[in-house]
């Protein structure tokens, strides 16, 4: 390995060739303030534009101040991170940035979480010398996302996540000089773009310029409402993240404490989208195999690979750039959307209570799942079968304003029978946990056997793209894995091509799956913090009972009494939908 | 048009054209070289200075002496037509008068070439145009 | 921002350009240019149908139209009045010149008459800098402009003229 | 072909073709027809001449009459006076400013006297639009010479020893540029020519172009040679019609010739050219916001290194260099490193174009060896301040450059004088100011510009120009006060030190260097509310004189927003809350009762 001595604030380091300055400096220790540098180590996400000029330190021997950030160790190299040279420069940018930036921290929804705060907070600004003009732009609300760039420091992640990473290309840097800003093509608002909502825009802004919609206020008054009743539904991956929002460490598991703390909120019935993930297999699963079995039997006009359609960015995603394989996901609603549709129907009638007067809302990883629940589709005369979408940190949020000290609840079950689930449920929350359990089902639907070995380690991982093969007893099953749209959108394109070999693929938008969501609490850049809550939802599954969706037993009792069998009629109008070519459409 | 393959193509082209721009050089570098002017008035190109003017230049090509020829207006000795000025390098203008083919070759050969005087020589008490 | 509706025409102009560059996202500088050129501006509808014909997203497309001061996303006046405001213009006092248009037509900078007739913008050094200040209507150069000429400029197009040759969408 | 006795040389460039010089050059051609002398006289329109204050020019040779500000009509008396008399055109003639004598050859004008022309050689002299031109002019003999008796590395090693620096305004060492891209390893490599001259005042590329477009193009062939690519790209601004449609007719017929395109002079080199077209964007001009733009995408630079050199176009080692620069390519290989590393200072070496500009009489485009002093620049070259006036200041190096004053004016032109001076060379515009000229206001003009300029990518040029903005806005309006001048100079220096590219790393320079030079200018204003030069509006009155006015209403029907009021044939008088400070009333004043303060 090649590696570089140089020095840095007198200390003598050696690193490998290729590190940067800042990379070098944080391996001893020394942290060099940054503000639009962003990596996601092993996802492959770097955003290096080199544009803020926070993290500029002293490289001697050079004219001008070098951003630690984009400049290459070299052999030699004598550095000073925090010269007075330095940190009068990095101060003064930070005014600059803070003079066309509004002071309206007290009522920003990122107070707290403020990249930008925490960092003139660091630097001691109590004043700033350069006062004048401030760029202004319109407000956007779309169902999912808010984008207030009054608020932007052009550190252009979103564009980067965006365009790099998720390849829906709905923003883009425009303009240039004082008045350039990230936006959609004309300015037009998000809603008239080929935004999936994926929130991953959000999960990366450092400041208060891109937020997802909060609904916290329409769930305060609907628990406050009498005349209510309001169930909640929590996705798998809030509850290997939600702890961090109260001071736990990343990768901690407070599925118990959730169920308390929602209790403690005022829901009627504290449920699980697990639950549902569990029915999601039941469909989807018996999908898959209907399709193999028509293929296998030598049907040609059957629809292989079949494609996963819980991620509703995903969904859109397709809907927007791949109209012409719009038949080719899966038709099973999403985890979510089934809830949905069986509690204001199933459920309802067991308590009695009239779906008008009935609440749903859910917990989740995405800020999508708040567009997914707006769609005409999902509603029965004009009522929503899923009211509100809270995103975890949403959840965080009224927890801490119902004075509930999270960490100090007692751990708690989810109520029945929408509440009880398997490991097959859980891994949901994870890239490639959709179709591991799809498999854990399919395989013994399948083959009649008895599955001996229920950790596909093939199928685990955070590579963007996976492939595996799976032996269903003699039939090769090939699977394809991919999380992150731009990964996606390869697989697809292959698909188009007539190339792809998959028999079954799962498409999750964000990176790391349900857990690296854009409603999940800010990862800061951090990416240990996504493993530590793949590794959790792991924990999870390989510590329940019943671990494959088809012996949860409330399953099989909600065909019996209700369904009929996965794929009936009435699954299918309660349990499946279609899509639409949004290609040409005004969106 | 033919496509220059080599750089002896190139040389020939380059020899060629070179005669066609030779006239910019010259003007360029007029104090440096052999200036004659040629009076070409009605009266003399009446008196054949037209041809005069041909030939110096020819002539001049002939013996490879770089030089200007231009024509100028009437110096006004329309009794001496066709006449002509020459300037040698760091020398006064003369003005020669009556000048045919046999004078221009004589005075080619003896006044530019050895610098000895031909008989003809005007009085060179008028004002080139220039000054 | 009000739509319009592109005629096949238009489509046809477009998609031939894109076509000339071998629907190469790489080009679309080239390509934003040469349709400017035939159709006098480049509205969203035009936009959004390079970015098809080039496969790359809309936002893209316009990110770069509006970093480029070239391009123009309205109609230009049918005479597009230019200011140089290149230094030697300035100090030979372009800035008067500018203001004097401005009166006289009554618009701002980036703006055309109602009528449709003249547009006005400033634009960078257009290296006549001998006949500073310079103004330009089309393709036109006016130098060592002073205020008090600029009505006989603005009347010489005011009426009589023959419309450039542009393509209507 | 004819065999002309006569050639008359009609100046094509941007500003004489403005003057209408193409009718000029119709107009003669159609006397020529009349007189019956189309055999003996040859009308070729040039590239520029440079002495652009005096277009359209028109030369006649073989007897080198230079003639100035010639009109469309007055091709009928060159015609007939000139050509067919053989007497000059009297009022055609330059006239020596200084004795108002006529001067009919441009060798004794003041203006071309002290320029040594390299990188213009042809300009004004050939044919732009005729290769054989060039080629009767040595053309192309550098590239052939470079392919059949010389190694890439000979020849880079030859560009290395003429001590050439990029005449772009960074002054990187030519050859040592060419060197790491021959050395970089690719399957493909670039040369790319920056014409993308944004500097408002600079026409140099311009002129060049027009005017002698086989040099550049021959010299990217040699750098193609050198750093072993096949490929040249173009970068051209789009404002540059003319130079475009040249370069188009140059690249024809080179490839008609087969001076570009395969198997080059027999040898197994190829090179072709492309055009890339830049769209209104200064940033441009900066060779990774350049690559950027040729690619399709927003021209914002990225942090270097990776240099071009290595990493560029494509992510492929690409060279890219000026106009300016490969116009002396080909001199060099021919004359020898030797010729052109004997004119020019210690480490700046041959000849600088400038393109003259401002308040001065001889506007115009100027090639002088390195080390000629601004004084001859300005004052024998140019002529002097226009108008009588007095010298203020000059500005090289356009908005990254600075306001050279008196004390700077016998210091010899080279990059690093310049730097050390406060300013930089830039690719050479050079702009002169009078005493009429506020230094405040033109700092602020050009912070306008790099305002409107800048990518916007990152936080100093993009928020810490528009706080410079405003703050100078302030002062010019008698806004400012003494501390707004600690914090200017204090930001400036911040955005020199930490901005991403070389546009925002020098934007601060006119602002600096003004206060460097005008510190007492800057005082007036925020101090005494005053602008010593009568420019900034709001700090100016427009006062009547009751004893002069005679009440001729003259002020008061010009006044365009009614801030003139009074009575026939009695003093009148002007309400400041009204007035916009145009000026109207003291230009048309015809009783001097119009008084500024």
């Amino acid at each position: 390995m090649d590696m570089i001595n140089l020095t840095i604030d007198n200390r003598p380091v050696s690193v490998e060739r290729g590190t940067s300055v800042l990379q070098a400096a944080s391996q001893i220790g020394i942290n060099i303030p940054s503000l639009c540098y962003m990596k996601l180590e092993d996802l492959n996400i770097e955003n290096k534009p080199g544009g803020c000029r926070v993290c500029v330190v002293e490289v001697e021997g050079r004219r001008n101040l070098a951003p630690a950030c984009c400049t290459d160790v070299s052999e030699g190299m004598v550095v000073k991170t925090h010269s007075m040279r330095a940190i009068h420069a990095r101060r003064t940018v930070v005014e600059l940035i803070l003079s066309d930036h509004p002071t309206d921290c007290l009522k920003c929804a990122k107070a707290g979480n403020c990249d930008l705060q925490s960092l003139a907070q660091y630097l001691g600004i109590r004043e700033i010398h350069y006062e004048g003009e401030q760029s202004t732009f319109r407000e956007d609300t779309s169902p999912a996302i808010i984008r207030e760039l009054d608020k932007c420091i052009r550190c252009r992640r979103c564009e980067m996540m965006c365009n790099e990473v998720q390849s829906v290309g709905a923003l883009s840097a425009i303009n240039r000089g004082f008045n350039a800003v990230v936006s959609p093509a004309f300015e037009m608002n998000l809603d008239h773009s080929v935004c999936t909502y994926c929130g991953q825009c959000v999960a990366v802004c450092p400041t208060g310029a891109l937020t997802e919609v909060d609904n916290t206020g329409a769930v305060i008054r609907a628990l406050s409402n009498p005349d209510k009743t309001v169930i909640v539904q929590t996705a798998p991956a809030v509850r290997a993240a939600l702890g961090e929002e109260f001071g736990n460490e990343p990768g901690t598991l407070v599925t118990g404490k959730l169920a308390a703390a929602l209790r403690r909120l005022g829901f009627n019935y504290v449920f699980d989208t697990d639950f549902a993930a569990d029915l999601t297999i039941l469909e989807e699963g018996t999908e898959l195999l209907n399709r193999l079995t028509a293929y296998l039997g030598g049907d040609k006009e059957v629809k292989l690979p079949m494609l996963t359609s819980c991620c509703p960015a995903w969904v859109k995603f397709f809907e927007h750039q791949f109209p012409e394989l719009k038949d080719i996901p899966s038709s099973a609603r999403s985890p979510q959307q089934m809830f949905g549709s069986i509690a204001k129907s199933y459920f309802a009638d067991k308590i009695g209570v009239n779906r008008k007067d009935l609440v749903v809302v859910s917990i989740m990883p995405c800020v999508a799942k708040k567009y997914e629940c707006s769609r005409e589709e999902f509603s029965v005369n004009g009522n929503p079968d899923v009211d509100f979408a809270l995103t975890t940190r949403e959840l965080a949020h009224l927890i801490n304003l119902a004075n509930i000290d999270f960490k100090s609840l007692p751990d708690e079950d989810f109520d029945q029978p929408l509440g009880e689930s398997t490991g097959a449920g859980v891994i949901f929350g994870t890239t490639g946990g959709v179709i591991e359990a799809a498999i854990r089902t399919a395989y013994e639907v399948f083959t009649g056997k008895k599955l001996e070995r229920l950790d596909f380690t093939e199928l685990r991982g955070m590579e963007g793209l996976r492939r595996a093969t799976i032996d269903f007893d003699g039939l090769p099953i090939h699977i394809g894995i991919a999380h992150g749209l731009g990964n996606a959108r390869k697989l697809l394109e292959d698909i188009q091509q007539g190339k792809s070999q998959f028999h079954a693929i799962e498409i999750m938008s964000c990176p790391g799956g349900c857990i690296g969501g854009g409603g999940q609490p800010y990862h800061h850049g951090d990416a240990e913090i996504l493993k530590k809550r793949q590794m959790a939802i792991y924990r999870e599954d390989a510590g329940k009972p019943i671990r494959k969706s088809h012996e949860n037993p409330y399953i099989t009792k909600l065909y019996e009494e209700f369904l009929g069998s996965p794929m009936s009629e009435k699954a299918h109008h309660l349990l499946h939908t279609e899509y639409f070519d949004r290609s040409k459409s005004e969106r | 048009m033919n496509k220059i393959k080599s750089l002896d193509d190139l040389r020939q082209l380059r020899e060629g054209m070179q005669a066609k721009i030779k006239l910019r050089e010259s003007g360029d570098n007029a104090e440096n070289i052999v200036r004659i002017k040629v009076a070409m008035s009605t009266c003399g190109i009446a008196s054949g200075a037209k041809e005069i003017m041909t030939y110096l230049m020819d002539e001049l090509e002939q013996h490879s002496i770089e030089a200007v020829v231009s024509q100028t207006g009437c110096m006004g000795y329309c009794f001496a037509e066709p006449t002509i000025e020459v300037t040698l390098p760091g020398k006064d203008p003369i003005v020669f008068g009556d000048v045919d083919k046999y004078r221009a070759a004589e005075i080619i050969e003896k006044y530019i070439i050895h610098n000895e005087l031909v008989d003809g020589i005007l009085p060179a008490n008028y004002r080139t145009i220039d000054n | 921002m009000p739509k319009i509706k592109l005629s096949q025409r238009t489509i046809e102009i477009v998609k031939e350009i894109c076509s000339t560059f071998e629907n190469n996202e790489g080009e679309l500088i080239n390509v934003l240019h040469e349709a400017q050129h035939k159709l006098g501006y480049l509205p969203a509808e035009v936009q959004e149908l390079i970015a098809n014909e080039l496969n790359m997203s809309v936002a893209k497309v316009y990110g770069v139209v509006t970093f480029y001061s070239f391009f123009n996303m309205i109609p230009q006046g049918e005479f597009p009045i230019s200011v140089c405001m290149g230094t030697a213009c300035y100090v030979r006092g372009a800035e008067q010149i500018l203001h004097e248009i401005k009166r006289q037509l009554n618009i701002e900078v980036g703006q055309s008459t109602p009528d449709g007739k003249f547009s006005l913008n400033c634009l960078r050094c257009v290296g006549a800098c001998g006949l500073a200040p310079v103004v330009m209507v089309g393709e036109k150069v006016y130098g060592r402009v002073a205020p008090q000429q600029i009505r006989k400029i603005i009347a010489e197009y005011q009426e009589g003229c023959v419309r450039p040759e542009r393509h209507e969408m | 072909m004819a065999d002309y006795k006569m050639h008359l040389l009609v100046c094509g460039g941007t500003g004489c073709k403005a003057s209408e010089s193409e009718q000029i050059r119709d107009n003669l051609l159609a006397e020529v027809e009349n007189h019956d002398l189309t055999d003996e006289v040859q009308v070729v329109m040039t590239g520029c001449f440079g002495f652009c204050e005096k277009g359209p020019i028109v030369k006649v040779l073989p007897d080198n009459t230079f003639y100035v500000q010639v009109k469309p009509e007055d091709a009928v008396t060159i015609v007939e006076e000139h050509l067919v008399k053989g007497r000059q055109v009297n009022h055609l003639l330059y006239r020596d400013p200084e004795n108002d004598k006529p001067v009919s050859d441009s060798k004794h004008m003041d203006f071309y006297k002290k320029q040594v022309r390299i990188a213009l050689r042809n300009c004004g002299f050939i044919n732009p639009e005729n290769i054989d031109e060039y080629i009767a002019r040595d053309g192309y003999a550098a590239l052939a010479k470079c392919l059949s008796e010389q190694t890439p590395q000979e020849v880079i090693d030859e560009i290395k020893r003429s001590g050439q620096r990029g005449r772009g305004g960074g002054g990187f060492p030519t050859g040592l540029k060419w060197e790491i891209t021959s050395k970089s390893v690719a399957d493909q490599k670039y040369v790319v020519c920056n014409a993308d001259e944004g500097d408002p005042g600079a026409f140099m590329d311009r002129s060049i172009l027009e005017g002698d477009p086989h040099s550049v193009i021959e010299a990217m062939a040699i750098c193609g040679y050198c750093t072993g690519s096949s490929k040249g790209l173009v970068y051209i601004r789009a404002e540059y019609p003319l130079a475009i449609q040249r370069l188009k007719t140059a690249i024809t017929q080179a490839r008609e010739y087969g001076l570009l395109g395969e198997k080059i002079f027999g040898t197994p080199f190829c090179f072709d050219i492309t055009l890339r077209y830049g769209a209104g964007a200064f940033v441009c001009g900066e060779e990774t916001a350049l690559i950027h733009s040729m690619e399709g995408l927003r021209g914002e630079p990225t942090f270097k290194p990776p240099f071009p050199s290595e990493s560029g176009y494509l992510g492929k080692p690409t060279t890219v260099n000026n106009v300016e620069t490969l116009a002396s390519i080909p001199v060099i290989i021919n004359k020898g490193a030797g010729f052109f590393s004997s004119i020019g200072t210690e480490k700046s070496k041959g000849t600088k174009v400038f393109a003259l500009a401002g308040k001065i009489n001889n506007v115009g485009l100027i090639e002088v060896p390195m080390g000629t002093t601004l004084r001859e620049v300005i004052f024998d070259i140019g002529g002097g301040i226009k108008g009588g006036k007095k010298f203020k200041a000059v500005q090289t190096g356009g908005p990254s450059g600075g306001c050279l004053t008196n004390s700077f004016l016998d210091t010899p032109i080279d990059y690093d004088n310049l730097i050390s001076a406060g300013s930089m060379m830039g690719s050479g515009g050079m702009i002169v100011m009078d005493e009429d000229d506020c230094m405040v206001s033109i700092a602020k003009f050009y912070l306008e510009f790099t305002l409107d300029e800048s990518c916007g990518k990152c936080t100093p040029c993009r928020i810490g120009n528009k706080r410079l903005f405003e703050m100078l806005d302030k002062i010019t309006k008698g806004l400012g006060n003494e501390e707004d001048l600690t914090r200017l100079r204090t930001l400036c220096k911040v955005i020199k030190d930490t901005s991403l590219c070389g546009l925002g790393q020098t934007s601060p320079n006119p602002i600096l260097s003004t206060l460097d030079n005008f510190f007492d200018e800057y005082l007036a204003h925020v101090r005494d509310h005053k602008c010593p030069a009568g420019q900034c509006k709001s700090l100016v009155k427009y006062t009547i004189n009751n004893d002069k006015c005679t009440g001729c209403t003259l002020c008061f029907r010009n006044c365009p927003v009614g801030a003139i009021t009074g009575e026939k044939r009695s003093p009148h008088y002007i309400d400041n809350s009204i007035c916009i400070k145009c000026g109207v009333c003291y230009d048309k004043c015809k009783f001097d009762a119009v008084s500024v303060s």
